[in-house]
Order: structure tokens, then sequence, then C-alpha cells
């Protein structure tokens, strides 16, 4: 397992050197820089020339892209280029935290929601509850969490008051460089982005979950452990329900995926500090070295996350062995 | 004697096993098909017999060259397939098909019958699409299909039938020769004696040449002129059917002989049986010397070290065929 | 060395400028601020006059006494958002809205703008005058306005002491460095190519060959200096008679030259900055708030004519949020989102305003691509754009439809319905025939290029279908493509070949200063390095030089007339069309009073909050 | 001997949304303590959903048992509670399945699955039941039991893996056992060793055996009394020798005819039974049999014949059954 995971480490690199590569080239190529223009005016090219010499962009970009690694090799992820007094490990210790924050409540709400919804309703298979579980289920993931947020801002924010329309509860420094204080401000803040994000994950978790309990309750094992004369709580528990865990362990991957994507709006709609806002400004800005910056950290919580899937899956699946 | 259509010399067919952190190291093989050299002559149905993961299926496929032989040679009248490449093997395709076990899982759900079987006219371009679609209805009526279910699809069917469409589709371009790979383990009795029965009509009406795979001794018996009998990767006995009934000489036929139930209970009340002890070893790891030692009820010491020839052992009307240590 | 030289001239001018301090005699205007405050509350409200020698300060503190336990006075706060961040605080820097409003307030100008009258007002310097050639400005400074230093954990706001212990003033020499410093071309900022052709030997500077290695005689012929501390002196490379106009920007603000040594590009950030206008930083956190305090070393004549000590802004990229935020009380205004506005607008009239910023939308033509390169169908096609209709329409009433380029408010705009053709189909119709297309027939397809965005598309939709309707050129033949701003600003450059850039495409012009020159002057005039449209030099651009030299004001406005006219007029050029002002409805709370500014930075220090009204509102 | 299990009129079905599917229809027998009873019949005939209905196995919904009393030990199964019939489960009545790598739990050791049978059943704690694990291992002949218990299923070949099963299935030492086609997954020399570890345990434990097949080389060495099922019918019942010697069924002739014996040197042509079983959605009228028989009169399509005994432990479903056993002594002679 070890072995396994150091592979899957160093298997990561060549897919984050290319992912590195790849954006540094594409951003490159989009039309514009950084320098370019001033809200709706060009900025004259002398000026514009001299920036990009400042940078470095003037370069080619293959010699940007090695310089740009030689300085990753020192975990200096670059400059910015609009706010001077920051660095891309600023923007970054300053904005991860506030995502991950997020997501993780998200994934944690869309677990302690999603699998006993999605039990429940396997369980109650054909009855109210399972078509009123199967009904959320469709509307949590069908309504986009653009969608979703508003509505929620309008309803517990504007009309009924009872929580905070936007901001997190949280500034850094925080704890360990990602721990919120837990206090009742972060709390009253968390709940609204938590679950606009939340919701679809847990709508997800519910239909998987239910889906992949109905086919275990339909599998040979089930039949031998109601032949032996166990009690159904049994069956479920401790025969079925960690087989049915099985491929919604393999979707919490894609599941991340999806939650990075999300954030991008969520932190937008509820103006939270975070990696998904910066990593739509750093587009139009043409930020070069925060969107790799950031691409490049995406794109390292994901080859994480899929691990974590990895060994969560070997934990669940005794006949999965990597080595 | 008639002459050899296919002649099988010392095929192997492994399967690499991998390791290494990065770089992957080359570790070892799944010996899947170890050496197996035999000959099918023309007409006959040579029956290839074994348990499961013993390689049969491998052989004829390898055969085929549906997979890429890691050594040996496989001529068909003649010439060597294992050393042909692109329109040249494709044109000797034609003239082998294959029959698979699963009605259920080899035919397209999407496709029509009509599609199904006239495929392999498509592929090698034969005939236009009327003379396609009578050769599509002619096929269906030769194996005992109504001609009219062109444009039904699969799910219609029930197995036998579905394996009917199988067997049609084998045919459509006239092949030759037909390794039909365990084209009856899935249907039930009574309906197995159909097939049997039609690809036994097919041979005499057509002139097929059948390798005939499977692990029911007693239906490739019934089926066969001759007997192979595999086991993990090699080839044990190989003689006629009756020679192989009445005069087994390797001990791993006697015991798969003995293991196959009788439906009479007079003689099952009486049968004494050799039952072998243990699994099967791993193809990857097969023991060293003679590959069935570790289960031989006459082991002896050289088996352990040696491995035994592929020698002839028949008369000179009849091939016999085996390769331990006793002879 | 750029700098260090400076330094060590500043140091010097600085010790002149102490023993000068006290032989100054600034004559402050003396203002009574005496502010009713409508309380429903039990409000006693005391008026303490503090007298000095040389200047009479009023001083108003308010007490809000209540029977039951006291809460901690809270000081009158206004709450904003603002939809990003603040890039910089660095005035030479500042290059956005978010930046320039926060600068306007941390430091103080040379100038100010009054906002009522469009008047250039004193502010650090009391008086100024021009040379007779027109050449020569000088200004006569307050020497009274302290550098202060805010510290964010203690709150205090101390005066900064230089290295003999004297208490720091901002004289002349301060706003040598800094306009030094605009000149510089590694600061980077676009509003140093707005002021430096006119100021004697900056652009020569911006322009230096090598940035890294600026000849210091290049940096020495820059026409600013500072005679004694309360005087600056700026020589213009020609009589820009709008200079003027240019001397409120931030750009020109006076910076400290040894905070900026010391920290380098971090000197902006909370703790560090060394400030001298009406407020100090009391935090920024980067992306998500920060707030400012009253600065109360500020002399009391400088503090403005508002209430408000504390201001707190935060980082809201969404506008609907930020509504959200304005509905429940949270900010004092917001902008309106387009989902929202027709019900705004029913539910709160009486706290809407509408506000210009200024800023003309217009439909630009390459002129050497045809059949754009024949100016009877650029006016056709500007002739056909119903303004009226798509201002009221398509807009909902936010906008001024505009039939020439500047915009009221901008010294030697035309006023508004004078010049210029604007919407009239029939000589629209008439054009086109002339030149070659009667009804449209054989006109060729063309492209139109437009940024993203669904009211781009409206307005795109909408031009199409009055060119449909008043000249007959089907939609088909106007091929649309919208992309975003940077995209679209590439695809127009002038560097761009002809026939990869688009036939039209839409635009607008924010003015940087209040003259007519930074409109016709900086968008259309052919030796502009930025023309988009690839106009040809012609006998409107003499005119275009001509007039921003002449100091006859009167002259000027004639000949921008002219200029107009010679554009937009019947028989003009119409290297564009100019089609509305942009006027956005804003949600504003009734406690606010404020005018919003035009140019320059909101003036927060002239904005007032009835309290008692924001706290009872507040949730 | 004492009779253990009495199936009468058992009928299950299943509500589909093609309609019901009359999977069992209306079966009865008669089961000996200790006694070996082989139910033989091709997929779909009802064999499997009939034992299943026995201890109420099958699921519902989809399927019902729509009629039948199943008598064990005094007390009709089918009349029980959940909890009781859980009590028996397991316990007294044991059931091995077909195919040994689906039935055991991939993610659960071998011995958790032994071992929770007995601590349910049994009473015993932890460590009794791991030994009593090791016991059933080692009688089922696995070797180094103790070591295996923490291994899961998939580390055990096909053939261990159904040793495992029938340890599961004895481990409460019940007094029947159903073998529901255990051997059909596995190859002919495993097979062979099954049949005997089960023949060998059953000479041991005394239980009494159903064992379910269409296999019929592997009835006849196995099974005192053998049932025929056709589209959830019994067809004919009798003694081993009996049935093999002296079918009565053109089914059951139908099946010995179309399948070749090793033993016998023939290279005739095998018989097979034409077409196809009936859909058991919409049954006929008839004997099911009917369409594919070869002895068929219009009385077979008209009216399905019962089950009656026609020698004290021979019974048939056949209008017919005389006139097959004189075709048969003609072709015999």
């Amino acid at each position: 397992m070890t072995k396994f995971i150091i592979r899957r480490f160093l298997f990561s690199i060549p897919v984050l050197f290319a992912i590195t590569l790849f954006t540094f080239a594409v951003v490159q190529a989009l039309p514009g820089g950084p320098f370019s223009s001033v809200g709706e005016k060009s900025m004259p090219e002398h000026m514009r020339l001299i920036m990009e010499r400042r940078y470095g962009l003037d370069k080619p970009v293959y010699e940007q892209f090695w310089l740009y690694l030689k300085r990753l090799g020192q975990g200096d992820l670059g400059p910015m280029f609009k706010l001077r007094s920051q660095t891309v490990n600023d923007i970054v210790a300053q904005t991860w935290p506030v995502s991950i924050q997020l997501g993780v409540l998200s994934l944690i709400l869309g677990f302690t929601i999603g699998l006993p919804a999605g039990i429940i309703a396997a369980l109650k298979r054909n009855s109210m509850i399972d078509y009123a579980a199967t009904f959320g289920a469709v509307l949590g993931a069908s309504i986009p969490n653009m969608v979703l947020a508003p509505i929620l801002i309008l309803v517990f924010g504007v009309w009924l008051k009872w929580l905070p329309i936007a901001f997190w509860g949280a500034d850094p420094p925080f704890i360990l460089g990602f721990l919120p204080k837990p206090t009742p401000e972060f709390w009253s803040h968390a709940v609204m982005p938590t679950v606009s994000l939340g919701t679809a994950i847990s709508a997800g978790i519910a239909r998987l979950t239910r889906a992949s309990l109905l086919e275990v309750m339909g599998e040979d094992y089930i039949r031998t452990a109601r032949a032996k004369g166990l009690r159904e709580r049994v069956v479920i528990v401790r025969h079925a329900l960690k087989n049915a865990m099985i491929p919604v362990a393999t979707i919490v991957g894609p599941l991340l995926a999806g939650l990075l994507t999300g954030t991008f709006i969520v932190e937008q709609i509820f103006a939270l500090n975070g990696m998904g806002r910066r990593f739509i400004n750093s587009v139009s800005e043409r930020e070069y070295f925060l969107l790799t910056g950031l691409t490049l950290i995406y794109a390292l919580m994901l080859v994480m996350g899929n691990l974590l899937v990895d060994i969560t899956y070997a934990w669940l699946d005794p006949r999965i062995r990597y080595d | 004697m008639s002459e050899n259509l296919v002649e099988v010399k010392d095929l192997k067919m492994y399967f690499p096993i991998t390791k290494g952190v990065i770089l992957q190291r080359h570790v070892g093989d799944v010996k899947a098909v170890d050496g197996v050299s035999f000959n099918i002559k023309r007409g006959e149905t040579l029956g290839l017999v074994g348990e499961s993961g013993c390689g049969k299926s491998t052989t004829g496929r390898a055969i085929l060259q549906l997979y890429k032989p890691t050594a040996g040679s496989v001529l068909f009248k003649g010439e060597d397939l294992t050393v042909m490449k692109g329109e040249d093997l494709r044109q000797k395709r034609r003239q082998m098909q294959m029959i698979f076990q699963d009605p259920y899982a080899s035919l397209n759900p999407r496709l029509t019958v009509g599609n199904i079987v006239g495929e392999p006219l498509e592929v090698h371009k034969i005939g236009d699409s009327k003379e396609r679609r009578e050769r599509v209805q002619e096929l269906l009526k030769l194996v005992g299909l109504n001609p009219y279910f062109v444009n039904r699809y699969p799910h219609e069917f029930s197995g036998g039938q579905r394996q009917r469409i199988g067997v049609a589709r084998a045919l459509a371009v006239n092949p030759e020769f037909i390794v039909a790979d365990e084209p009856i383990s899935a249907l039930d009795v009574s309906i197995q004696a159909q097939i049997v029965n039609l690809l036994e009509e097919l041979q005499e009406r057509l002139g097929l040449t059948y390798l005939f795979i499977a692990h029911d001794l007693s239906m490739v018996r019934h089926i066969s002129d001759r007997v192979a009998v595999m086991y993990l990767g090699k080839l044990v006995e190989l003689t006629d059917h009756e020679t192989l009934y009445n005069n087994p000489l390797h001990p791993y036929t006697q015991a798969l002989l003995s293991a196959v139930p009788i439906p009479d209970p007079h003689i099952e009340d009486k049968r004494q049986r050799i039952v072998l002890e243990g699994d099967v070893p791993s193809p990857s790891n097969p023991p060293k010397g003679c590959n069935f030692c570790t289960r031989c009820p006459r082991v002896m010491d050289i088996c352990k070290e040696v491995e035994p020839e592929w020698k002839d052992m028949g008369t000179v009307e009849e091939d016999h065929w085996v390769s331990c240590h006793l002879y | 060395m750029f700098r260090n030289k400076w330094l060590l001239l500043a140091a010097i001018l600085v010790l002149v400028a102490v023993a000068l301090t006290a032989c100054a005699q600034p004559t402050p205007e003396i203002k009574e601020v005496v502010k009713e405050v409508k309380v429903t509350v039990e409000v006693t409200k005391e008026v303490v006059k503090e007298v000095e020698v040389t200047k009479e300060v009023v001083k108003e503190v308010e007490k809000i006494v209540e029977v039951t336990p006291t809460p901690p006075p809270e000081p009158v706060t206004l709450y904003g958002y603002s939809t990003t961040d603040i890039p910089t605080l660095d005035p030479q820097v500042g290059e956005d809205v978010v930046s320039i409003n926060n600068i306007e307030n941390l430091f103080v100008n040379l100038t100010n703008y009054d906002l009522e009258t469009a008047d250039i007002v004193p502010e650090a310097a009391t008086s100024w005058e021009v040379s007779d050639d027109g050449l020569t400005y000088t200004f006569h400074l307050r020497t009274d306005i302290p550098w202060v230093h805010h510290n964010p954990v203690t709150g205090e706001t101390t005066q900064v002491m230089d290295d003999e212990g004297n208490p720091r003033f901002v004289t002349a020499n301060d706003f040598v460095y800094a306009i030094k410093r605009a000149c510089d071309p590694n600061i980077g900022s676009y509003y140093s190519s707005v002021i430096a052709p006119q100021i004697k030997g900056c652009q020569d500077v911006l322009n230096a060959e090598d940035p890294e290695n600026i000849p210091q005689e290049l940096i020495d012929a820059v026409g600013v200096s500072a005679p004694d501390d309360a005087t600056l002196v700026i020589e213009l490379e020609f009589p820009a008679s709008y200079f003027m106009s240019m001397t409120p920007m931030w750009t020109l603000a006076a910076v400290p030259q040894w905070a900026i040594d010391e920290y380098g590009d971090n000197w902006i950030e909370a703790g560090n900055i060394v400030t001298n206008g009406r407020y100090v930083l009391n935090e920024w956190v980067h992306g998500v708030r920060r707030i400012l305090l009253r600065n109360p070393l500020m002399p009391a004549d400088m503090q403005g004519s508002g209430n408000i000590e504390r201001i707190i802004t935060n980082v809201v990229p969404d506008v609907s949020t930020g509504y959200a935020l304005w509905l429940n009380n949270e900010v004092e205004t917001s902008g309106i989102p387009e989902a929202e506005l027709e019900n705004h607008l029913a539910n709160y009239a009486d706290e809407t305003v509408q506000i210009a910023d200024l800023a003309v939308f217009y439909i630009a033509f390459r002129e050497t691509k045809p059949p754009f390169d024949d100016p009877r169908v650029r006016r056709a096609f500007g002739a056909a754009f119903d303004r009226e209709k798509y201002v009221n329409e398509v807009r909902q009433g936010q906008g001024l439809p505009m039939k020439h380029f500047a915009p009221p408010g901008i010294f030697g705009a035309p006023p508004i319905d004078e010049v210029g053709v604007g919407y009239d189909p029939e000589y629209a119709r008439q054009q086109l025939a002339d030149a070659g297309y009667p009804n449209c027939e054989g006109f060729p397809q063309v492209t139109l290029l437009g940024y993203s965005g669904q009211s781009t598309l409206n307005w795109i939709e909408f031009a199409q279908a009055n060119w449909e309707e008043n000249l007959g050129c089907s939609s088909d033949l106007i091929q649309v493509e919208q992309q975003p701003f940077r995209e679209l600003l590439a695809a127009t450059s002038a560097d761009t070949p002809d026939e990869e850039a688009p036939h039209m495409w839409t635009l607008g012009w924010g003015p940087d200063y209040a003259d007519e020159n930074n409109w016709v002057g900086d968008v259309l005039w052919c030796g502009n390095p930025g023309n988009r449209m690839k106009r040809e030099c012609n006998e409107i651009d003499d005119l275009i030089v001509q007039a921003r030299e002449e100091t006859d004001p009167q002259k000027r406005i004639e000949m921008y007339r002219q200029i107009e006219d010679m554009f937009f007029g019947p028989d003009g050029e119409m290297p564009f069309f100019p089609i509305f002002l942009r006027i956005a409805y804003v949600a504003e709370h009734s406690w606010l009073d404020r005018v919003p500014a035009l140019f320059g930075g909101q003036q927060f220090y002239n904005w007032s909050i009835d309290q008692a009204a924001q706290l009872a509102a507040r949730p | 001997m004492a009779t253990l299990l009495e199936v009468k009129g058992l009928t299950t079905q299943f509500f589909t949304q093609d309609g019901v599917v009359h999977a069992v229809n209306g079966i009865s027998y008669k089961l000996n303590e200790g006694e070996t009873l082989a139910i033989v019949g091709e997929s779909g005939c009802g064999k499997s959903v009939g034992v299943m209905s026995l201890i109420k196995l099958i699921p519902q919904p989809p399927g019902k048992i729509v009629a039948g009393e199943v008598w064990f030990d005094g007390k009709n199964l089918l009349e029980m509670s959940d909890d009781e019939i859980r009590q028996i489960r397991g316990n007294r009545i044991a059931m091995i399945f077909q195919d040994p790598m689906t039935s055991l739990n991939p993610v659960l050791t071998i011995g958790r699955q032994i071992t929770e049978a007995l601590q349910l059943h049994m009473g015993m704690d932890g460590e009794q039941s791991r030994a009593r694990a090791v016991e059933l291992l080692e009688l089922v002949g696995i070797s180094g039991a103790q070591s295996r218990l923490d291994n899961y299923p998939h580390q055990f070949s096909g053939g261990m893996r159904q040793r495992v099963m029938i340890a599961m299935g004895l481990s409460c030492n019940p007094q029947l056992l159903i073998a529901d086609e255990p051997t059909t997954a596995l190859d002919v020399t495993i097979q062979a060793q099954i049949v005997d570890l089960v023949k060998e345990l059953k000479n041991r434990i005394g239980m009494a055996i159903i064992w379910i097949t269409h296999d019929l080389g592997v009835v006849a060495g196995l099974a005192e009394r053998v049932i025929v099922m056709y589209a959830g019918q019994i067809v004919e019942e009798a003694e081993v020798h009996d049935l093999y010697d002296n079918p009565h069924h053109p089914y059951t002739l139908g099946l010995l005819r179309s399948i070749p014996r090793l033993d016998l040197g023939n290279n005739e042509k095998l018989i097979p039974i034409d077409g196809l079983p009936p859909d058991l959605v919409d049954l006929p009228k008839g004997c099911p049999f009917a369409a594919r028989c070869e002895f068929r009169i219009e009385r077979c399509i008209a009216e399905n014949p019962p089950a009656e005994y026609v020698t004290s432990s021979h019974r048939v479903a056949c209008w017919r059954w005389e006139h097959v056993i004189a075709v048969q002594s003609q072709a015999g002679s």
C-alpha cells in the first residue's frame, strides 16, 4: 500500500508537470497580456514592454516556463502583476484555507445527509419516504448552486434575517495555517455557502447510495446472510453497507472535481476570499502566475483527493490490493 | 490418413507480469499456453478438453491469431499464420471462424440478427447488400432459424437460438475451419443436444473442420474424432476418442475420466473414483518438472525434476501422444 | 539610483521646509461646521469651539446619552462594498476606480474638484499662477499637512518624525518626488502616460530606451521643481491649456519617499503606509475588507464637510449579493442587478439615485476596411441608430442619448443636442444610397465585435434591428461575435491587420480628466498610438493640436465645437458614432448624504450619515 | 423413517412488469430424516425458487408465496413470523448456493462469516465460535484452518470457497441441508471432491439433504430419491434407480437421451428435445410439456395431468406414461 501511494505520487508528478506546462502555454496564448490594457483603455506599447520585461514575459515561453519551474522548485509560485504588494504565495496562503474549509464542510454535509437518505430510501424502497428522498435528490442535483445560493440569501438572509448574507466568518491567520476558529460567527457564516455547495453533493451521494445499496441487496451473499438467519438490521449493517460504499467511494474523486468548480461560483456569490474566485479573476486579469499556481494547487488537491479515495477503496474492498 | 489442415508446433502464449514503483520490470509470465503441439486433420473434430484456466481457450484464440503467440508456429494449409500480417492474414482469417461460449454476451444487443450474421460479409466486402441479405436468410435457414427473423434483436431469442445465430455468423464467409470455444456450456441440457447435433450436421454437409473446446468430457468424447487433454498450459494426452476412454495413459486423464459422473445409478454405485487432491497451481508459477506432479497419485521423484517428453505411444494407424514419465 | 538621488534632495529640502514652516502664513479658510443631527432617542449635543493662534477650528462632538446602560459610542461608519479588492494604494500606481477611491481619501492632491461646480479648488495648493506663455505653473502649497502613520494594533495615529526627530509635513519636494516618480516607466501605470506628454521632460523619462538605467540628465530635466517647501513649479512641454484639469489627479499626489524606500512595493500595507489624507488605513485584509479611520491630525479646515469617522468596505464580487446586503441595510449604497431594477424602482423609488460616470459608449468603424472606408456608409450606420429609443426601452432609461462625443461636465463639450446628426433615418438612407448601396443592395457581409455579456448583446441586436428597419441591411449581413474585453481590445488594436480586425466594434470611453482634450485628443486624434479606427490625419487633427494649446478658454470651446461637428456633423468623418452617456441607477439609503464624484475618486470626507437612522435600520 | 419435511401445494409467483411469473405451481413432496433428495430440472423450472420458498428466502416483493404449507418438525414454516423463521434458517435448515464466489461476502473475512451464525444460533462467544470455525474448516478439508480464518473469500480457489460455504452450512448441525446447484460452477475434478465431501459428511452427521441440480450424472451417484421438475411443476418422482431404469415421463426420458454418456461408446446422434420450455408468464392450459412432447395427444393440450403415484414410490404427471414405458421396452428389447 505504501508502495502504491508512493507510486501514485510519483506518477502524478509528470501529470502535474503537464498540467503546469499546459496552463502556462494556454494562458500565454490568450490574446491580450496582463499589461496590455487598463480597464477600458490601452496601455502604451512602450510601457507594456517595460512591464513585460520586468516579469520576464518578453522571453520565449519555454524559457519562461523553465524559469518558472526553477522558482517553483524553491517554493516560489511567482509574483502578482497588479497586486504588487502581494505574491502568488500570499494569495494562496490567504485563499486556500477558505476553499478547503468550505469544501470539507460541504463534503461532510453531503455525506451526513446523503448517506442516511440514500440508505433509508433504499430500505424503504417504493415507499413515500423513498419517493420523498428521491425527489429531494433529483431536485438537489438539478438546482445549480448559482441558483440555489441567491435563493438562500434571499430567504434566510434578507427575508428571515436568520443568517448573514455574505462573507466568511474567519479571517487569516488561521490555526495551523488552515483551520478556522470555530466561533459562532464562523458557523453562522458557513451555513449558506456550505448548503449551496453540499446540496448537490448530498443529492448525488444519496442517489448513488440508494442505487448501490439496492444492487447489493440483490447480491447472492445477502441471500447467504439471510439464509444464516441473521436479523435484517445485521444483514444491512454488516453485509450490505460496506459493499454498497465501494461505488460511493469511487465517486468522491469526481465529486472533488465538481466541488472545485462549485467553489468558483459559491465563493463569488457569498463574497468568500477563496481560490475559486481568484481563479476566475486571474483569467480575466491575465495573472499568469496566479492562474498557473492555482491550477497547480487544484491539480495537487485532486491528486491527493483521488489518493484518499484509493486508500478508502482499498480499505473497503479487500480484493483490491495495490502493489 | 488425410492431410493436416492445421498444424500447431510448440505454441506458447505468455502474458507478462510486471512489477515496480515507476519502471515496470518484467518479473514473470502467466504461461497460459506453454509449448503445445498438435495437428488437426481436414474434416475432423479435434476436442480440446481441460479444466478452467488450463489454457484451452487461449490456445484456440492463439491459433486464430486473435492473440499474437509468444512463440511457436501455426500452419494453416501449410502456411505459417504467425508470420503473416495485414491483408494476407485477413484473407486467411476468412477461412477460420470462431463460435463463442456465451451467446448472451457475444451478440451486440443493438444490432439486428441480419446485421450480426451479415457483418463478416461486410467486413470482407462480399457481395452487394441484396446478395448479403439473401445469404443471411440462407444461413438462418441452415442453422434452423426462421429466415424472417432477420430484423429481430438478440434479446428476442432464447439461449439456444442465440447460439444458432452465433453459428450462422461463423458460417457466413464459408470457412473451412471453426474453433468452437465452449459453445454449449451456457445452455440447458435439453438444448445442448440441439446445438451439438447442428454442428455435426453442418460438418457433414459443409465438410468443416472443428476444434471443439470444452470442459465437459462426455460431450467432447461424443463429438470429437480425437481428443486432446490439457493441463496447466500443456497437453498431457492426445488420441482418438475410443482409445482415450478405454486406455487412458496419463494419470490426469484417468482422474478426469473417473470424476465425470455417469447418469446411471447402477454404475455410479459401484464406481471407484480417483479423487485428485488440492487445486491447480498458478500458471504464473507452475511446478518444476511435470506440471501435474503436485496432484498426481502416481508421482515419482523424476516428475518433480524433469519435464516429461511429448511422445507417441500409439500404433501405426492411431496416434496416442502422452506426456508422462510412466511411459 | 533614481530614487536615491531624490531621497537626498528631498531630505535637504525637508530640512529647509521645516525651517520655513514657522514663517509660512497660509490663509486658512475658516468654515463653521454645525450639523443638525436628528435623533429620535434622547440626545444631547455639545459643540466645543477650539481656537488656536493662526486658525480657528470648529470641532463637533456628538454624544448620545441614553438612560439605560451606555453602549460604547460607535463611530459614525460608512459601510460599503466594492466588487474587487484594491489592487494598490500607491497614488502613482493606481489605475482603477477602487484604488483611486481609497487613494483620494488617504492622500491629498495638489488641487481638488468641487463636485457641485466642477471647478478646480485648492487642496494642498492654496493658489497658483500660470506664466503668460502658458508653460510654467507655480503652485503655492500649504505646509501644515502632516505625514501620519497609523498603528493598526494600538489604533493610534501619530505624526511621522524625520531622522532628526522633527515632525514631517507635506512639502513641495514631496510633490516633486511624486511627479518625477510618476514619470518613471518602471512604475508601469497607465496614468503616467496621461500626464507625461504635458510635463516637460516627463515623456522622455517615460520613453527611456533602457528603463533600468535611465540617464540622470533625463530625470533632472523633468520640469518639476520646488524653490521652497511651499512652492511647486511645474513646467510644461507645450502650453497645454487644460493642464489645470489634471492637477486634481491622484497620479500627482505627494508620496512619502522615505517609506517607499524602506518598504518597497510593500509600503502600502497597513502598518507600513504613511499617508497625508483625511483618513488612515486601519486594516486591509486582502480580498476581504479594508477599514479607514479619520485622521485626527488633519488640519481642521481640511477635514471635509462630512461626519464619517470610519469606513468599512468589504469585497463583494457579485452585485446581486451586494444588493442583498443593501436590502438588509448592511451597506449604504449598491448597484442594482439588472433583473432587480424594475422591482427596485417600484419599491424604493425614494432610495434611488441616478449617477452618470461620464462614460460614453459608441460603435466604431475601421476606416480602412471596406465598405466602411466610405464615410457615407459610416454616417448611414450611425444615423440609423435610434439612440432615444435604445436608452429608454433597452436600458430602461439608464443613459443620455449622445449625438457627439464629449458629455456635459467636460470642459469644451458642446451643449447636448446641438452638434451631431444623431438619429435621422432619412439622412441615413440617403447616405447609404449615395455610397452605392440603395436600400442596402449589394452591401457586403460585415463583422461586428462586441464584448461579452447580455447587455452588449441586447445593444447589438437593437443596432441590427435599426439597420434592417432604417437601411434595409438584413441582420444576416452583420456577423456578430462577442469576446471578453481584453480579447476585444487586442482584436481592434491598431496593430491588428485589417483582415483580422472586425469591421465594427462596441467600446466606451471614460475620462481621465475633465477636458475635451481627453476625448477628441486622446481617443480620436490620429497621432495616438492606439488609433483603433486607423484614422488618417486630416485637418481635424490639426485643429485638435491647435485647441489643446489655445489659452483662451472661449476660443477653445469654439474650436472643440467645430471639431465635434467635423466628426459627427452631417458631413462628419464619423470614425465611430456615439450612442449614449451611461447613467446608472444606484440604490442609496436615505441616511446617507453625499455627492458622488465624477472624477478623482469618491470624497468620503464630504459625506455624512444620519447615524441614528442608520443604526436603527442595521440588523 | 420419520418424515422431516412435508411440502403441500407450494405455489410461488413473481409479480413483475411483464406479468405474473408462475415460478412454482403447487408442488407437494415429503422428505424423510437423513434422506438425500435430488430435484432435477433445467433453468427456470422453479427448482431453486421452490426450495427457497421453504424458508421464505425469496425476495418479497416481487416474489410471493401464494399458497401451500411447509411442515417441518410439526410446524408450518410458512405461517411463522419473520423472527421465528430466522431461528430455523442457518440453524436447523441450512443452505448452500451455486456460485461460491458471489455467495460469500467479499469484504468480510471468512472467519467472520462462519462465526456469525454460531454466535447467533449457538450463543457462542468470540473465542468459542472461532474454535468451532476452525473445527468446521478442518471438517471440510481446508488445511491450515486457523490462519485461513482471517482470509477473504478472494484468497480461496473456487473449490475451497464451496468448502467454506459447506462449513458455514454445517456450522449449527442442521437437520436439513439445502444445496442449490453447489457444483455447477466447479470443474469436474473439484465437483467430484465436493460430492464426495458431502456424501461423507452426511454419513457422519446424518442430516437430510435436498440437492438441486440440472446434472443427471451427479444425481445418479448421490441421491436416494429424485424429483424432476418442469415449468414449476413436479412431473416425476421416483427412487433413483427406478427413475433412470424406468422413466415414466417423456421429459425425463428426453433428458436422459439428450446427454452423451462417457461410458458408452455410442457414436449415435443425440436425441434432443425440440423446442423451448413454455413462458412462465403465459402457461398453457394443458400439460406444460405438451408442445415439445413426442407422445402428445389432444388431452395433453386440454388438460394438465396431476402427479399421481403409479407405484408406491413412483409418481408421474402424464396422461401417456404407460405408453412411454411401452415404447422404451420395445426400444430396449
